[in-house]
Parts: structure tokens; C-alpha cells; sequence
């Protein structure tokens, strides 16, 4: 965790509402791991909190980073503000990112909306590491798909939207049964709604997908503590959890939700948990920022 | 500066509880070592979960907060923090609250002695079982009986934590002084709420919260005035610290110490660069301590402190 | 809307006492004749020239006042603008200070029945010389007290505005409407202060003033969501309304009108543009009245509100 | 009074920390006299108040004002960021002006710092009249002297300064007792202890003055009611005055001074007052921005 003065390098809408930023951070970039963010602080004049993003591509070659948001309220209206050659003030990388076991060679990658910049920089440290990667994308409708020119080649891409304009009508966890039996693991991030479904579908097939993952394959054996890297990797789905954020650091315990052992911070054990640490009926918050 | 018992801090910024963490979280961008003090969160006998998400929420130059005490209770904090505090330079105050005198006497006598423990300070305004949900912090008598209880019950450094919720908090500081405390910090947050977007009901799990940041500076000086005028014991000023100006503002008001709370969020640094803005700002000013700051915008002896309750007329 | 003993008003937008003069000041700019009802400075019986300058001072999203009520007196208040007002389409709220019950009914007397006057809006953020200068608005038997005093006095619709400086606003605005006001309005300023630039006293010339404006607007939706589930009576919200959200928000808490204060004097056009665009609002939702947005936060009829006072722990 | 979106044509820093915005907003332009103030809203989030300014110059015919203000604080920092097409609120023209009385030939002119802002636009209008007029300005050094080249040449123009670096060395007032005699009106704005040095002056040699004084010509007649234009064309010295403002429109009652009638709104009875209505004694305040 580093306090560094990002420089702001492209700032584009690729989507109505949605800005994808490059920033030149060579401290951020170096250490990024996918799944962790950014706590980033704006020279807006009456904000008293920094907001959080998470890293949504990191270049160790060139020293950049992005972030890939929506505009929704007066701090993401002033970062789309914003031109090439400002710097503004990043703490990061945060928190915990995706765990991928090693085993693995096939992912799952479900994203809801802006969830897919949660998702995005493991697409790249998936292929980097040799995995094949399948990505499941789902939004309201045409105007919100995901350009696949922003996604390497070699994932295999499918898209969900509501009204069906654009790939599957429905929703995007309708298209994770297809491959839940080929995935050794799951990563996902999109609204509650859709996280709660997959939890359940992940929990009710628990023994049926578990024949696939490695996690079972690897069976009873010694007990790892829950929420530690070990019993992430061991768990089929990993969810990218988010929460309204005061410090981003541990330390002011604002950002927690509830988890079956008592509240978790999105900060520090998150944003990324195993989908069997969340207490999904009490889990309800601001929503998160996918849809 | 001398708290009382022996509380001596290096200079007069700390960061308050519940903002820093344990101190430790901030350690990787934060030379904590130059901190006056640092509280740490607010600590209760048994462990608590604290209240429901969501927990804070952005407001017009402050936020509310609704943590409820989290914390993993006093055994806990000890076991993981005492021995790691007790080998750094910069004190650490142990923010303490309870449902009941019992509670806060007890948690105080775990924290007597041990090395690592540089003083206490009272988050009275814990609503209070005994008085049938109050908060100690509103009735002069209740604060008074913690106050003496916790008195009897250690010879730490005790630091009490005024809240501004009240209608005439000079009563209140009276009687807590009365009591033994060795000095008065002011204020905690204002008590306020905000609702979801959908308007559907309250935004945070705990339908209220605190408020705190620059919004509440106004309210928290005329507190630190109006105390500074009425107990002779040292006052130690929090509300909405963002830069040099406050802390000014804060001592010539009477205060001889400053937290720096919810700043901290947007700005890690912003206490540490403080002690040296302030060090600065006595060289210009040719002091050789920032002592001769502090009262300058008090009433002379003369002009003592009025009596009559909140004078504000609108 | 009707706020009681026949206060109609055509739409729930109000301007609140103090920013809006006797609603001739802002004539030229603003639309008056659209606003939901004026809340004219505050009237005592006697001519009063307020507090020392200066008055008024910015703070982080809000600002302090200390005008001390100067006013010419009820008559000459009767005298400059009643006839005008009872010409105009838009109602007169008459909001009235004293500092003895006395001083409100003999103001309240003076306004009953004249043609102009269509309510009156009690400030009891007030010293109470009898009480040796505590508000009336902190000690709900004095609350009481003067509320029945004036009710007794008139068959004026008659709202009674409370102070956000006290630690539990429950029993105060249930013993204020059991004494038989027909309304609330909530909530007046904070008390707070800010010094000199060069810290050598207060800046206001009466050391304290009244913090108003967004800052504030948490503690005051806090204290119309906690008014409203324990009176039966209509709730007018006051505090930091600067654009529609915060009107929907206080509606949603449980106030059937909004009052405009500080906002006023960034945007003098906004009270008016607020009636439009709450409309406009409520067409998009296909409403016919803002009525079904009101309270939509406020918990279940069986979840009633708390007794146990402010329940917020830090 | 009119609320008036105002375009920012020119923008230049004429002296160090003091701007001068040249603003198109014929509306203003028109309507305003020597001595009146626009009160000005920037989108400065978290400012919740307007800015009182004077306006400084008026031209009717290109529909321009002018304003001319030190950086002290968050507005006028914010002001000068604004760049030339840029649109702000102004609410203007606002308080009385100075009472010129039509018979007066010779005016005197005492500025205190940023206090020329206050008379620049009454040389204009002096000027146009055909009258005669003598400005002292006084400041603390060279580095703030007021620069000619902004003055019509009509103008008998002098200066002192704090440390004489440039003509008279000390106090602006000083220069007063060489035109006292020859002027029939003097007007003046600066720094509090200016002005009551000015006032102590006028009153103390009220006997002397006055002889060459239209008031004392017109000598004993009808009386006119104090704050009165006719009284205080009849005041040999008229001030302009500052206080903390809310509205500007005297709706408030938040920018009062004390008179010798009790308070005085300097938004609705001044700005301009005359010198006698004011309670010297009794007046301090934040300063005027004079200096
Ligand atoms: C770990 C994490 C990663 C995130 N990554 C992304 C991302 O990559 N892309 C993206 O578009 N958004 C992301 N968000 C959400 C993003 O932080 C909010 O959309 C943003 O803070 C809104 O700020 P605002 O000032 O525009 O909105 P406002 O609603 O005006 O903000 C008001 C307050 O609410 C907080 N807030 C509002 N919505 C959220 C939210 N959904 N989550 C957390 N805090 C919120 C803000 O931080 C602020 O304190 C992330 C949130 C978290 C916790
Ligand atoms: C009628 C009138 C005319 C003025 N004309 C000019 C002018 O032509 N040129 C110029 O440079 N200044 C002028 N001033 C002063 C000017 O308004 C302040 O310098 C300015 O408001 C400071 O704003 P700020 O945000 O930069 O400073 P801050 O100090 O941050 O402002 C904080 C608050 O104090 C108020 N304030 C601060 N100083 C003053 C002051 N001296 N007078 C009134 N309010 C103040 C501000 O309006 C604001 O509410 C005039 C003031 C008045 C009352
Ligand atoms: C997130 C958060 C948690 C807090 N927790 C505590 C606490 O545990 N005990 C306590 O006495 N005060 C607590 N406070 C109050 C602060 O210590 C401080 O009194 C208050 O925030 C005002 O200061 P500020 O405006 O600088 O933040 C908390 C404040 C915040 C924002
Ligand atoms: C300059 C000023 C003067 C005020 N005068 C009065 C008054 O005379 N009587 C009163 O009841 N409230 C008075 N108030 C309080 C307002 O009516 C209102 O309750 C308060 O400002 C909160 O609302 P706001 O945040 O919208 O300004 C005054 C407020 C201001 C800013
Ligand atoms: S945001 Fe402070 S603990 Fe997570
Ligand atoms: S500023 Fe409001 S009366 Fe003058």
C-alpha cells in the first residue's frame, strides 16, 4: 500500500456514462493484483472521503493503470472532469484479490454491468499465466454491452442482456450452467441480486459441480481457516463484494458486511471473498456499483 | 504537554478514535512514531459486531458513521496491540466504552498497569442500560458517577469524551472534572441521519448516525470554548480538522491539543504534517512552544463564562 | 396542504424565517405569489436592533448567523406590511419571539385577527428570562407552557419550531403538540461559533451564532424522522434544503413541508423552482400530490418509534 | 436589482494578488452607479454564499462591468480561475451609490487600496459630468500602486505609500488637508482606520471645512431626514462601507454597521453612507478589503 501521485494519461467513455482512464502510477502498477483497488482522492472542494475503484487493467511495463467507472454522483463526476496531465492522489493496491489456484486451468468469469472491471485485469493475469478463459457478461441491453475490442482474443466472450437485443435474453447467470461442469473455478462481480443467484446455484449444486473442482478433488484432507488464500482457491466461486468505504484501510471498520462468521470489511478481507464466507441474507447495502 | 498523571506527548496532534485503527493500519504510509498520540478504537468489555451495514455515508462537508462499537473486546485488543504498542514511542490512548459503570470499570482495570497502555479516554456517549437507554454523556450526573468510578478504578491518565448532543455541555464538563478526570476531549459526533436513494428507509443499518468532518468545526469550537472557560483541566479539541487554520482555531479557543478524525480518510498524512506546519508556524511567530496560542480568543479573567445555558439568540 | 385551523397551502414549499425579510426584499427577482407560504423575520414585542456586527460568516457548507433578532417591533411590523400581505396571494406566517411566555402572548394577540397574518411560527430558541436564560425550546415544561399560553391567546394557526440543541427532541415535541400547537417546523439552527482571523476573540460580535445550511441537514432529517413518529401533527422541515433531493428526502421522513433557508441567498430562484420542479417530480412518478412520498422511510406503524432517547453509539 | 447571467470577457492580474474581470452583462451595465456592488455566485462547490463585489467600471454602450478584487480566500481564488466565455450569477446592481450633488465641481477622491474599486467608477461618472476631480491613493509600497494607465488623464492623481517608496511617504490621509478647502464633496473608501482618521478630520474641522462646503451654503433651510440622498449630498464626506454579507437584498439583516440610529444594512442604506451616520466607535468588523 503506497500513497502515489497518479498522472492522468487517456480518459475516454467507452460506453454511454461509463469511463475507462488510464493513469500513469508505476508503483500501483508494479504491485497490482486482480481483484484489488484503488482509494482515490479527488481535489473536489466540499468531498470529504476518497472513493474506490478497482484496478481494472495494470501495465508493470509501462507503469499505467486503469479504471473503468460510471458516472454517478459529484466524485465520479469530477474524476470524468479530469484532463490528461492532472495528477491525482491513489492509495493502493488494496485489499485482496481473486485467488487462482495454481491447478487451475479453466476460468469462469461471470460480471454484471461494471463488475467486469473487477474482472478484467484477471483476464489478463489468466491468459498471462496460460488458462483459458470464459467470461459471461450480462447488461441491460445493446447500448451497455462491453466492447469486446477492450478484451483479448483469446477469451471467449458471451453476453446477456435483458431485452435480449444483444446475445442471450435473460440474465447472464442463465449462461453459467453451460459451464460450470468445464470451470475449475469461478470469479464473478455484478449487482447483489446476481451474486445472490450464483451463490445459491454455486451452494444447491454444490455435490454436481463439485465433480469438476478442484477443491473436491483435493477432498477432506487438513482444514484451512476460512478466508484465508487457501480456502478461496479451494472454493468453487469467488465473489467481488463491495461497500460504502471510509479509510479503505482497515482501520475505521465502515465497509464491512456480513459475513457467516460475524462482519468482514470489503477493505481487508475483500473485496473478494469465497461466496461461502458472505451471509447472503444479510448482505443488502448500497448495491454495488455493476448495474 | 502534560495531560495530567504523567500523560506527556511530544506535541499536541493526535488522531482520534476510531479513525486510526489500532495504528497499525496506517503504519505502511504514516510515520506514526511522530503522532502526539494516537486513540484507538473504541474498546468494550466483551467483543462486539457492531451495527448492520451499510455503516458510512458521505454529507455536505462531513459523513455519518454507525460502526457501533466494533471491536474484538479489551482482552483481545490487548493480547493482539499491548506488546507492539509498548514498543513504540508515540503513546497510545485506549478509547473505552460500556452499557454500564460496571463495564467501564472493569475494562479500565484490564488496562491498568499493563505496559503499552498510555492513558484512557471515556466514549460516554454509550447509551446507558442502567439509566434506561440514556447516554451517559447527556446527564451531568451519570458522566460524573463513570468518571469517579473509572477514577477509583485505575491511576492511568483519564481523558473523558464530551458529546455535543446536549443542550449545555458546561454543566456536564463541570461535574466530569469534579469527578477526577484528568482532562476533557470535545466533541464526538452529532447525532444525524440520511436515507437509501430510494427513499425506502434510513441509508445506514442503524438508522442514525454520527456526524462528523468540517460540517461540525463550528459546533465543536464553540464547545471547546465554552468549556475552556468553566474547568481548569486540559481540553483536548476534536471536530472536523483539516488543515493548519483548525488547529489554530481549536487552541486559541482554549484547547491544548487537537484530533484529527475524518480527515484522515481523504488525508493519511495530514497529522504528521500538521506537528511540523504547527512547529513552522512558531518559528514565524518566533515562539519557542505553541503555548502562548492556546486561550488567545478566550474572555479575559474578567469577562468570566456566562451561566445562563446557550446564549445563542438567531 | 392543510396545516391546521384552515393553513392552506397551495404547495409545501415555505421560506424559512430570517432569509427572506418581510418577503419584500426579494420581490424583484423571485415570483413571491408562487412560493407555498413567507416565514417573516422573527417579531418581538418590543423594537429590537440585534446583535453587534458582524453577523454572518461562512463555514464548511454552512454559515453562522447572529442576528439577534432586530426587528421594529410587531406594530410597526403590522403597520409596514399587513395591509400588503393581506393583498398578496401567497400566506404570511408571522414568526414570533419573546423572552417570557408574556412577551409571546402579547405579540400573539397583536397578530390575532388581522387581515394579512395567516399563521404564527413560535421561535423559542430563546432565552427565557424567567427560567434565568435557559431556551425555552431545551425544557419541554417550558415548551409546554408557552405553546398553551399562545393557544389560549389566538385561533391563529400556530406552528411551533424546534431547537436541534438538545439531547432528545421526543418528549419536547410531544409536550409541545399535546399543549395544542398544529404544527412543527424542525429545525432551527445549531449553535456553534468561529474566531477572529487573527484569533484574538470571536469573529460574530455575540460570540455565538446559528449554524445553517447543508452541513446541518443530517441532524435536521434525523430530528423530523424522530418527530414524526412520535406527533401527530404536521411537520414543516428546515435545514440545509438546497435542490429537490433534500426535499424529497425530508418528505420522506415524515415532514408534509419543506422551508428554504440559507439556500435562499446562493439562489433566490430556487424555492420557486423547487415548487416546479416537485411537480414535475410527481408527474414522472404519476402521482397527482407529493402527498404518497410523504414518510415513505419512516418504519411500520408496528416498529413505532424508540423511547429509549438517541440510541446512536459512535 | 436583477439577477443576471454575466460572461467573463477579460480576466488579468493587474497588481500582484489583485484581478481585474472585465464581464459582459449589459443588464448591470446600464443600471449601475458609483458605488453599487454586484453580488456574485460561483459554482464553488461548498461555498454556500455569495460574494459581494463593486462594480467598478460601467459602460452602458458595450454592455460591460468591470470588478476588481485581491485574492483572500476560496471565492476570489475561485474567481480567478474562471476563464474568459465562462458564465456567472450576478445579482445587481445592488445598495446605494454616492450622492453627487449636481452643484459640486470639485470632488475628492481617498482611496485605500483595494478601496479604488469603490471610486474608480465615480471618476467615470465625475469625469462625464464635467466635474473636476483629485484622487489620493494611498498603499503600502510601490509593488501596489495603483497604475495610472487605468485612470482617465483628467485626473489629478497622487499617492502616498506606507514607506514613501513612491510620492508621499505615509498615510493617505495625510494629502487630505491640501484639498479640503478646494473640495465641494470628498468620497472615500478604504481600511476601517482609514476612514475614521478621514471622519475624525471632517468632523473636527466641520467649522473650517464647511466654509467651502455646499452643505454649509445652503446653510440651516429644511431639514432633511438622516440616510436621506439629500442628506447625505449634504454630508461633505461620504464613505463606503463593508460588512460580511448573507443576501445583499436586506433581507437578512446579517451585514449591518452600526449607526448612530442604531444598525444600518450596508446592502440596503450603504454601501454608501455619510460619514456622520456612522457610530465610529461603536464599528469594527472583518476590515474592508481595502487593505
Ligand atoms: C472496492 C470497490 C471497488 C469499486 N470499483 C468500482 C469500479 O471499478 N467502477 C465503478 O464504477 N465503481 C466502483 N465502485 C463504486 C464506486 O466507488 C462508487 O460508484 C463511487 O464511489 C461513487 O462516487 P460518487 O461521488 O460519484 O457518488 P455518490 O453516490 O455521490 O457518493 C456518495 C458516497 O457514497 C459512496 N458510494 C456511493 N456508491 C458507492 C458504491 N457503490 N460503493 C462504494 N461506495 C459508494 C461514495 O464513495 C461516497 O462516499 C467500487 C466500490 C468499491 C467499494
Ligand atoms: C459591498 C462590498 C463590496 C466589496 N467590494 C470589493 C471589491 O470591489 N474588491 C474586493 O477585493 N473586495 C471587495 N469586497 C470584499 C469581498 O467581498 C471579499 O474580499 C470576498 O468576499 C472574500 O471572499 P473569499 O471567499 O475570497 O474570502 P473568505 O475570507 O474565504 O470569505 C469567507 C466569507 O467572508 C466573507 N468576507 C470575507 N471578507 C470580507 C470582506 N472584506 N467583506 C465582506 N465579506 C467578506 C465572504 O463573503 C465569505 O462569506 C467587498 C465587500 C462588500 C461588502
Ligand atoms: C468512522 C468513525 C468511527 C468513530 N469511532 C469512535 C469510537 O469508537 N469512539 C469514539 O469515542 N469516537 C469515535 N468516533 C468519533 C471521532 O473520534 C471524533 O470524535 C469525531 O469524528 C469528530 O472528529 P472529526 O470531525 O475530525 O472526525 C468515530 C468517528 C468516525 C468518523
Ligand atoms: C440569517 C438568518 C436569520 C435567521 N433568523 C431567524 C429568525 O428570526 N427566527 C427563526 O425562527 N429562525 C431564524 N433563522 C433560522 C432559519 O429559519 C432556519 O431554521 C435555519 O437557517 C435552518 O435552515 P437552512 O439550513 O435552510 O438555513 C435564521 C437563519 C438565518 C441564516
Ligand atoms: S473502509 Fe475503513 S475499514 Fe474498510
Ligand atoms: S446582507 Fe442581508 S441584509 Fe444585508
Amino acid at each position: 500500500m503506497q500513497l502515489v501521485d497518479a498522472e492522468l494519461q487517456e480518459s475516454r467513455q467507452i460506453l454511454p456514462g461509463q469511463w475507462l482512464q488510464q493513469y500513469h502510477a508505476p508503483a500501483l502498477a508494479a504491485g497490482a493484483r486482480a481483484g484489488q483497488f484503488v482509494h482515490v482522492r479527488g481535489d473536489w472542494s466540499g468531498l470529504v472521503l476518497r472513493r474506490p475503484f478497482t484496478i481494472n487493467t495494470a501495465d508493470p511495463v509501462t507503469g499505467t493503470i486503469s479504471i473503468h467507472f460510471r458516472e454517478v454522483g459529484r466524485g465520479t463526476a469530477w474524476l470524468t472532469r479530469l484532463r490528461p496531465g492532472e495528477r491525482i492522489d491513489m492509495l493502493g493496491p488494496l485489499g485482496q484479490g481473486f485467488q487462482v489456484d495454481p491447478r487451475s486451468r479453466h476460468l469462469l468469469l461471470v460480471a454484471g454491468g461494471l463488475g467486469i472491471a473487477d474482472v478484467r485485469l484477471l483476464v489478463d493475469e489468466a491468459l498471462r499465466d496460460g488458462r483459458q478463459v470464459v467470461l459471461l457478461y450480462g447488461c441491460r441491453d445493446a447500448s451497455e454491452v462491453y466492447p469486446s475490442s477492450l478484451l483479448p482474443d483469446e477469451v471467449e466472450y458471451l453476453v446477456a442482456t435483458d431485452d435480449g437485443s444483444v446475445g442471450h435474453k435473460g440474465f447472464v447467470t442463465d449462461l453459467v450452467l453451460e459451464y460450470e461442469a468445464w470451470a475449475d473455478q469461478a470469479f464473478a462481480c455484478g449487482p447483489l441480486p446476481m451474486l445472490r443467484t450464483l451463490a445459491g446455484l454455486v451452494a444447491g449444486r454444490k455435490g454436481r459441480l463439485g465433480v469438476a473442482t478442484l477443491g473436491r478433488k483435493r477432498g477432506g484432507g487438513r482444514p484451512v481457516p476460512p478466508g484465508s488464500p487457501a480456502a478461496r482457491r479451494r472454493s468453487f466461486l469467488q465473489v467481488a463484494m463491495e461497500q460504502n468505504m471510509g479509510c479503505a484501510v482497515g482501520a475505521c471498520l465502515g465497509c464491512v458486511i456480513w459475513g457467516v462468521d460475524g462482519p468482514q470489511r470489503v477493505c481487508r478481507e475483500g473485496p473478494v471473498f469465497a461466496y461461502d464466507e458472505i451471509d447472503w441474507d444479510a448482505t443488502a447495502g448500497p448495491g454495488t456499483h455493476a448495474q | 504537554m502534560d495531560l495530567g498523571r504523567g500523560l506527556r506527548l511530544r506535541n499536541p496532534l493526535l488522531v482520534a478514535s476510531g479513525t486510526f485503527g489500532y495504528g497499525v493500519e496506517y503504519a505502511d504510509v504514516v510515520d506514526i512514531e511522530r503522532l502526539g498520540a494516537i486513540c484507538c478504537k473504541g474498546t468494550t468489555l466483551r467483543p462486539r459486531q457492531g451495527n448492520r451495514p451499510p455503516r458510512v455515508t458521505e454529507t455536505p462537508a462531513g459523513m455519518l458513521n454507525s460502526i457501533g462499537l466494533q471491536n474484538p473486546g479489551v482482552d483481545a485488543v490487548l493480547e493482539r496491540y499491548a506488546a507492539q504498542w509498548a514498543g513504540w514511542r508515540v503513546p497510545v490512548i485506549v478509547n473505552v466504552a460500556g452499557e454500564s459503570i460496571e463495564d467501564y470499570v472493569q475494562v479500565v482495570r484490564k488496562l491498568d498497569l499493563v505496559p503499552g497502555i498510555a492513558g484512557v479516554e471515556l466514549n460516554i456517549s454509550c447509551p446507558n442500560v442502567g439509566k434506561g437507554g440514556l447516554q451517559f454523556a447527556i446527564d451531568q450526573d451519570a458522566a460524573a458517577a463513570v468518571t469517579r468510578a473509572v477514577r477509583r478504578a485505575t491511576e492511568l491518565p483519564l481523558i473523558v469524551k464530551l458529546s455535543p448532543n446536549v443542550a449545555d455541555i458546561r454543566p456536564i464538563a463541570v461535574a466530569i472534572a469534579d469527578a477526577g478526570a484528568d482532562a476533557l476531549s470535545a466533541i464526538n459526533t452529532l447525532s444525524g441521519m440520511a436515507l437509501r436513494r430510494d427513499r425506502s428507509g434510513p441509508f445506514l443499518g442503524n438508522t442514525y448516525g454520527g456526524l462528523s468532518g468540517p460540517a461540525i468545526k463550528p459546533v465543536a469550537l464553540r464547545i471547546v470554548y465554552e468549556v475552556a472557560q468553566v474547568v481548569g483541566i486540559p481540553i483536548i479539541a476534536i471536530g472536523g480538522v483539516t488543515g493548519l487554520d483548525d488547529v489554530l482555531d481549536f487552541l486559541a479557543a482554549g484547547a491544548v491539543a487537537v484530533q484529527v478524525g475524518t480527515a484522515i480518510f481523504a488525508d493519511p498524512t495530514l497529522p504528521v504534517r500538521l506537528v511540523d506546519e504547527l512547529t513552522a508556524e512558531c518559528g514565524r511567530r518566533g515562539l519557542a512552544s505553541y503555548r502562548p496560542l492556546v486561550g488567545t480568543a478566550l474572555p479575559g479573567r474578567t469577562g468570566a463564562a456566562s451561566s445562563r445555558g446557550v446564549e445563542y439568540r438567531p
